[in-house]
């Protein structure tokens, strides 16, 4: 099999590690670290089709999609870190769920 | 004359442009904001005349046709989705005004009102301008970015209100809104490998029963399902919708989960229908049957009117997904222009439900739904627009509503698959419990009432009641809506009138 | 739309515009309220008699609108239409002079005519529909209407009533949706006035149309009060007089009696209905339901709730009549209609003046009241005695074309159960006036409503009752003249059954 | 050398893969954030591998660079929160072990897990199974983009494809990026300077020298977009990169501009795109039709327009918030909005 092809999977895996971290852990910035696996998965995804077995028959339309996609995913990021800060002020909790505790204890603070 | 495509332009440019100078001029937000909304409302009319006329159009963005460029499709789907977003954006926009220089009239926390009026404004036009672009779109990925739009503003004006539990429900809106854009681009990207085209009607074409087809069909359902809120997906509904701004809720429920339930719509029905088999349909159907019972019983468990009305949301869109198995068994296009009822009626008699909820909540201080007995002599034309909207949601007739229900009972039992419209009666009758919860109070005769000294200006007030009676009287004309449906139609049944490169 | 359409219109419109000024009228402006509630009756009125004679001329007056292919809006003027909307307008004329002097002085009046109009357009439309969905729709929008109305009080009683009202009604309207969906999906759209539509449908669906016609019964027998269904009825006594009186003889039941008339005798077909033994059920749900009402009327000590059981017990001898079979049977159900209409809202008119002037409610307390209010018990006497069918009152033609009818089907069983009823029906009327005319007063009353002392009560209160009282009177004596209900039915009767 | 490439790959492969984990896992979030960008840099990488030089340069700048400082700049912004905040959790925290579930809620949750991740694993194998199994639509859209490049009036295809063919996809991206500066601008205000992070003189002077250098860079990158890799989105960033640079460097000149110009300068991309897509229907096109034989300049000016905006618009991402205006009410507004909502304010 072409190796080339093997980057599949690893966008498989990202888009999954994502996935399950977005669903999985509570403190709300993990969160967003997670859902930003998950796009950078779909990007490679979409990349590797692009590929083509010739140099010169690499398709544009991907990449152009991908470009897109990062601008967009830094956009939706750049609005979630703020809302993030929002929520910690206003409610004084970084976790969606009430599972502080356990997060505390997983926390080193500086 | 302007042509059907220039109008399509203009409802894409104009709310575009508009939120731009609000954002750059903010001092003026009150007069642009309006007015941007009037120029929408009268694209929309120029687009449905000259659609009328003209029937379907394609337009080539950029000259480039399809597959190599993004293409409009006009249809009698489009048209009419985008002549309800006009009509209940219209509406919500003029109550919004009244809103807004109502909360500001009063010294007290002036600058905070200020700020959500300067804001509000161009997030609420660029929501608009998103919509139009999706409703529009015939291209998935183009549709993406809109989607992406759509979301990003809906949970920006969410959090506008500036309380914490509007803003902790911002944020899960927030990562549900990114968890499905992710996975509606994941179905994308492999549309896009298997078949090399994002045009749906070529796409329509080409679909044949692959595997990969059939993952990423459950790819863009996963994601749009999480956007519409779908039983068991809805979560994060109920909050978002409850806490944020009267006028924002409105928009919220009435028009933001439309976007993705009509692109589920456009691929179950349209795009994907030849190659799914009915077995694949029973599954929204089920869901949907679950939004119904469970958003209807957690409605009438609520004390709160604003998470009344909220979870009355995700009951009724249980109705557009009980209504896919049966547009699939349908051989004529009854189910689709039930679907296309339920839609527009829901959107208005929701968003004037809305409406008339932040009425209420402005002047009795409150929305405990125990507490409103007596607000009828207060505030007269307010509790009628509620409990007309909630009478036309229940599916009385003529509301469009019924229009739907009728349709779709009768292709039920026409299939002989009669436990959908089994479904939908239930729904109905579960429907009319809630909305009684609070009809009965805003009924009731109690004087006096005890209100707050706050003026609720009449537009606010009757642009409610206009969105309710029409939702009301939809019924009473539904020949026009379905003569555009006709026209451009997007029914696997009828003559497809794509015009093709 | 021809001027025929636009008469039916303009019916409609009479009361529907009238009752959206009166929302928009303030609550103060009594006078001009008045006026228009009034004057619009009259003017419905009017314009029924209109229609009335160009009926008599073998016109035929309709209207549609279609909403969608297979579901139109259609209004058209049959006899039977005829028959039940001229008597909800002279009631309706009545009933609003009534309901003005009973509600002088109390609170939210404004709401109560707006909704007072608007239902009566509903009840007009029930009446003039001339398809299955539009006689769904008004149907439907009766419940909405007559909600307010039920609930007007505000109390915690009456909106209990009011909250079980709409659980039955809704219910029913929603079973009602089922069947005429179904009936729809088998039969196409559904017209009234021409051949059944049932007897087009194939007859392997035979199966399916029996289904059918028991959800209509049972979606319609809510309203109808038959027997397992009718626990909204006693409850909604409730509500104000005028309301009671509407409920109970105009609009509501009435609605569920006419639309079983209409599913038996145009959507089914008396042949077609008697041939898949669809009737000899429903007499039978009549009978208990005529039996049992009686019962229940016998133990009830409060004045409207014994008035309510009799109207449980009342209704069903239309539904009986109609389910009988035969032409004669069928003229004795459908003229009770009309009948039962009359002497049932003279006897509420009876019982709302006797506890708005001197706070009487029970059976109990009615002791000599005849003395203190001569004519407000003669109206009273004469409805009672009609409801036992004493001749020549009105119930007394009706018994006799049920029970000739049922005879002439060869039912004996039928005219038994007419007999016993008759002898309840007594059994329960008949107390009540022995104790208001022979017995002495034997508890205070509280004379709040005295203001007048020429009148034993206000004006506007006692001319209603005395007028129906009246009418009983007239319709029995003159069941043979030719503009008489009967003759009406009998016209109705020549037409579905043939010469 | 298909074999060394061959390695290279599989250890690409891996390493994307176990990077993520590894973020994910880590109990310190600012090590996820440092693994974070460190996995953008290998995604860079691996961008470059599959000859996608555009998404490698925005990759870099954006993905790896600007959403990891943006990262950085949340994470000590919540810790000094949390800092100031240590006495009120424990209070908190007592009141939620008081509340907390029942027991039996806790044992049920990992059969729920267990089966929510079967449910993703089989989902997962089948994806990757049809990847496996469906034939690839050979080359997508290429040889059309190929055929018609000589009316795009650019040489890169891929400028090609974002500011041409599908110029109305870029049009709504860049409306994306006005709606995220919006978003951030309603949420919050500008941040204050946090004192340790006030700048060490080394690092304003250096600045100094390296910001000229950057726009330079910026320019080159949009000029050169039209015909290689790079292009407005790649010279924004490096855009957003220099303004970065200022506001950690603390230059006071950076924050004294006016809000009003700042306005502009963030519309400035987003309503020249908006106008000359119109101004394309008023020539006589179709929407975003540029006239064939000037297309390139027309491409150039937007362009370089959209960089402008792109890289104050990432620059204001990462400061975080309105800048304060000059009018008092607003300052009033400020301390209500940001003390969160009070009882009469529950819609």
């Amino acid at each position: 099999m072409n190796t080339i092809f093997l980057y599949n999977f690893s966008g498989l895996a990202l888009f999954a590690i994502g996935l399950h971290g977005l669903i999985r852990s509570s403190h709300l910035l993990r969160k967003i670290l997670a859902a930003n696996l998950m796009s950078s998965g779909v990007f490679l995804i979409m990349i590797v089709g692009a590929y083509g077995t010739d140099k010169g028959m690499i398709d544009p339309v991907p990449h152009a999609m991908v470009l897109t996609g990062i601008v967009v995913s830094v956009s939706a990021t750049a609005v979630a870190l703020a809302l993030v800060c929002l929520v910690q002020e206003t409610t004084n909790r970084v976790l969606l769920l009430q599972k502080r505790k356990k997060e505390q204890g997983r926390r080193t603070d500086a | 004359m302007p042509d059907t495509a220039f109008w399509a332009v203009c409802l894409v440019v104009v709310p575009l442009f508009f939120a731009i100078i609000c954002f750059v001029r903010s001092a003026l937000v009150s007069i642009l904001g309006p007015l941007a909304a009037w120029l929408n409302a009268i694209a929309a009319l120029g687009m449905t005349v000259s659609f009328v006329h003209s029937g379907p159009v394609r337009y080539a963005i950029g000259g480039w046709q399809v597959p190599l460029g993004i293409n409009f499709r006009i249809d009698g789907l489009s048209v009419l989705l985008i002549a309800m977003t006009a009509v209940t954006g219209l509406s919500v926009s003029m109550y919004a005004s009244g809103y807004f220089s109502l909360r500001i009239g009063p010294a007290r926390e002036q600058g905070r009102h200020q700020h959500q009026r300067a804001y509000f404004w161009p997030l609420w036009l660029l929501l608009w301008a998103a919509l139009h672009g999706l409703f529009l779109s015939a291209d998935l990925f183009n549709i993406y970015v809109t989607l992406e739009i759509t979301g990003l503003s809906a949970v920006l004006l969410t959090s506008l209100s500036g309380k914490a539990a509007a803003r902790l429900a911002a944020m899960r809106y927030l990562l549900v809104s990114l968890l499905g854009s992710c996975s509606y681009l994941f179905g994308v990207a492999l549309l896009y490998r298997c078949y090399g085209i994002l045009d749906m009607a070529v796409l329509a074409r080409l679909v044949s029963p692959a595997p990969l087809m059939w993952v990423s069909l459950a790819l863009l359902t996963t994601g749009l399902v999480l956007k519409t809120a779908l039983f068991p997906l809805h979560f994060w509904l109920p909050p978002a919708h409850a806490n944020a701004l009267a006028p924002v809720s409105a928009i919220l429920s009435g028009l933001v989960v439309k976007a993705s339930l009509y692109l589920i719509l456009r691929l179950w029905g349209d795009v994907f229908a030849q190659v799914l088999p009915l077995a694949a349909y029973l599954l929204p159907g089920a869901l949907g049957c679950g939004a119904v019972l469970w958003g209807a019983v957690q409605a009438l468990l609520q004390k709160r009117l604003k998470m009344l009305i909220a979870y009355s949301t995700v009951a009724q869109l249980g109705y557009m997904f009980i209504a896919l198995p049966l547009i699939r068994l349908d051989h004529g296009s009854s189910a689709w222009e039930a679907v296309i009822f339920l839609i527009m009626s829901h959107a208005c008699a929701k968003s004037a439900m809305f409406m008339a909820a932040g009425s209420i909540f402005l002047k009795a201080g409150h929305d405990r739904i125990n507490d409103l007995d007596g607000i009828k002599e207060v505030l007269p034309v307010t509790s009628f627009a509620f409990v007309v909207a909630g009478v036309s949601l229940m599916g009385f007739p003529p509301s469009g509503a019924f229009i739907g229900k009728w349709l779709l009972l009768g292709v039920s039992l026409a299939s002989g698959q009669w436990w959908w419209g089994i479904m939908l009666v239930i729904g109905s009758l579960l429907a009319a419990g809630y909305v009684y919860r609070v009809a009965c109070h805003l009924l009731v005769f109690k004087a006096p009432f005890y209100a707050r000294r706050q003026f609720i200006p009449p537009v606010m007030e009757w642009s409610a009641l206009l969105l309710a009676v029409l939702a009301m009287l939809l019924g009473l004309f539904a020949g026009y809506p379905l003569g555009l449906l006709e026209a451009g139609s997007p029914f696997p049944g009828h003559a497809c009138l794509e015009v093709m490169p | 739309m021809n001027w025929g359409g636009l008469l039916l219109v303009m019916i409609m419109l009479s009361s529907l515009v009238p009752g959206l000024i009166i929302f928009a009228l303030p609550e103060k402006s009594v006078r001009p309220r008045t006026f228009l509630n009034l004057g619009s009756a009259v003017f419905k009125l009017l314009l029924i008699l209109v229609m009335i004679i160009g009926i008599y001329q073998g016109r035929h007056f309709a209207v549609r609108w279609q909403l969608l292919p297979g579901i139109e809006l259609a209004l058209s003027s049959d006899p039977l239409a005829a028959l039940f909307s001229t008597l909800s307008t002279v009631l309706w004329l009545l009933t609003t002079l009534y309901a003005v002097g009973y509600l002088e002085q109390s609170p939210n009046r404004r709401q109560f005519f707006g909704y007072f109009s608007i239902c009566v357009t509903v009840t007009v439309g029930i009446a003039l529909a001339g398809n299955l969905i539009t006689f769904l729709l008004f149907y439907e929008l009766l419940t909405l209407t007559t909600y307010p109305l039920v609930t007007h009080r505000g109390t915690r009683e009456a909106l209990a009533a009011g909250r079980v009202y709409l659980a039955y009604t809704l219910s029913g309207g929603a079973v009602l949706l089922v069947a005429v969906a179904w009936l729809q999906m088998l039969a196409g759209p559904v017209d009234f006035g021409g051949p059944p539509a049932a007897a087009s449908v194939a007859a392997e669906h035979k199966a399916q149309l029996i289904v059918i016609f028991f959800l209509f019964i049972a979606g319609l027998g809510v309203k109808a009060a038959l027997v397992p269904l009718h626990g909204w009825l006693p409850r909604a006594m409730v509500a104000p007089a005028p309301v009671s009186a509407l409920l109970h003889a105009v609009a509501v039941v009435k609605a569920g009696v006419f639309g079983i008339i209409r599913v038996v005798h145009d959507v089914y077909g008396i042949q077609y209905a008697a041939g898949l033994h669809l009737l000899l059920p429903l007499s039978i749900l009549a009978s208990l339901s005529i039996i049992y009402g009686s019962l229940c009327a016998m133990r009830a000590d409060d004045l409207k709730k014994r008035l309510a059981y009799s109207t449980v017990s009342q209704l069903s001898y239309i539904v009986l009549g109609v389910s009988v079979a035969g032409p004669l049977a069928a003229m004795g159900g459908l003229v009770h209609l009309v009948h039962q209409g009359l002497m049932k809202i003279t006897l509420f008119f009876c019982a709302g003046n006797l506890a708005e002037t001197l706070g009487v409610h029970r059976i109990s307390e009615m002791n000599g009241i005849a003395r203190r209010m001569p004519l407000t018990m003669a109206a009273f006497s004469v409805g009672a005695l009609g409801m036992i069918g004493f001749p020549p009152m009105a119930g007394f033609v009706s018994k006799w074309y049920l029970g000739m009818g049922a005879l002439a089907a060869d039912r004996m069983w039928v005219v038994a159960v007419l007999a016993v009823s008759t002898v309840l029906n007594a059994a329960y009327f008949l107390p009540i006036l022995i104790k208001a005319w022979f017995r002495p007063q034997d508890c205070p009353w509280s004379e709040q409503g005295a203001v007048d002392d020429r009148l034993e009560t206000r004006w506007m209160l006692l001319v209603p009752p005395v007028v129906t009282a009246f009418l009983v009177v007239a319709v029995g004596l003159l069941a043979n003249a030719q503009i008489s209900p009967l003759a009406w039915v009998k016209m109705i009767v020549g037409r579905e059954y043939g010469p | 050398m298909t074999s060394v490439m061959s390695f290279f790959d599989i250890m690409l492969v891996l390493a994307l893969p176990w990077l993520g984990w590894r973020l994910l896992a880590s109990p310190d979030l600012f090590r996820a954030v440092v693994l974070f960008i460190s996995l953008g840099l290998l995604m860079s990488l691996t961008w470059v591998r599959l000859h996608a030089p555009d998404v490698a340069l925005a990759e870099a700048a954006i993905g790896a660079g600007l959403t990891g400082a943006l990262f950085l700049s949340a994470l000590r912004r919540l810790e000094r929160m949390q800092d100031s905040e240590r006495r009120l959790d424990y209070a908190e925290k007592r009141e939620e072990e008081r509340q907390a579930p029942p027991a039996r809620r806790r044992r049920s949750k990992p059969i729920a897990y267990g089966l929510a991740l079967l449910l993703l694993v089989f989902f997962l194998v089948l994806l990757g199974w049809s990847l496996v199994k469906t034939s690839v639509s050979p080359g997508g859209l290429g040889p059309a983009v190929t055929g018609q490049m000589g009316q795009t009036g650019v040489q890169s295809q891929v400028t090609a494809v974002l500011l041409n063919f599908r110029g109305y996809d870029t049009l709504l991206e860049v409306m994306v990026l006005f709606l995220a500066a919006l978003g951030s601008w309603s949420l919050t205000r500008i941040r204050q300077p946090l004192p340790e992070e006030v700048a060490a003189p080394v690092l304003a002077s250096l600045v100094r020298l390296l910001v000229p250098l950057m726009i330079i860079v910026a320019g080159y990158l949009v000029w050169i977009g039209s015909s290689r890799a790079g292009g407005a989105f790649q010279g924004g960033a490096v855009l957003g990169a220099a303004g970065v640079l200022l506001l950690l460097a603390d230059v006071t000149v950076v924050r004294q501009i006016p809000s009003a110009l700042l306005r502009w300068a963030l519309v400035l991309g987003p309503l020249l795109f908006l106008l000359s897509a119109i101004a394309c229907m008023w020539i006589g096109g179709n929407l975003l039709e540029y006239p064939r034989q000037s297309a390139g300049a027309w491409i150039l000016l937007i362009e370089s327009a959209t960089a402008v905006s792109i890289g104050v618009t990432l620059a204001a991402l990462y400061a975080g918030g309105r800048p304060l205006e000059p009018s008092a009410l607003e300052e009033a507004g400020e301390v209500a909005s940001e003390s969160g909502g009070d009882e009469g304010e529950g819609e």
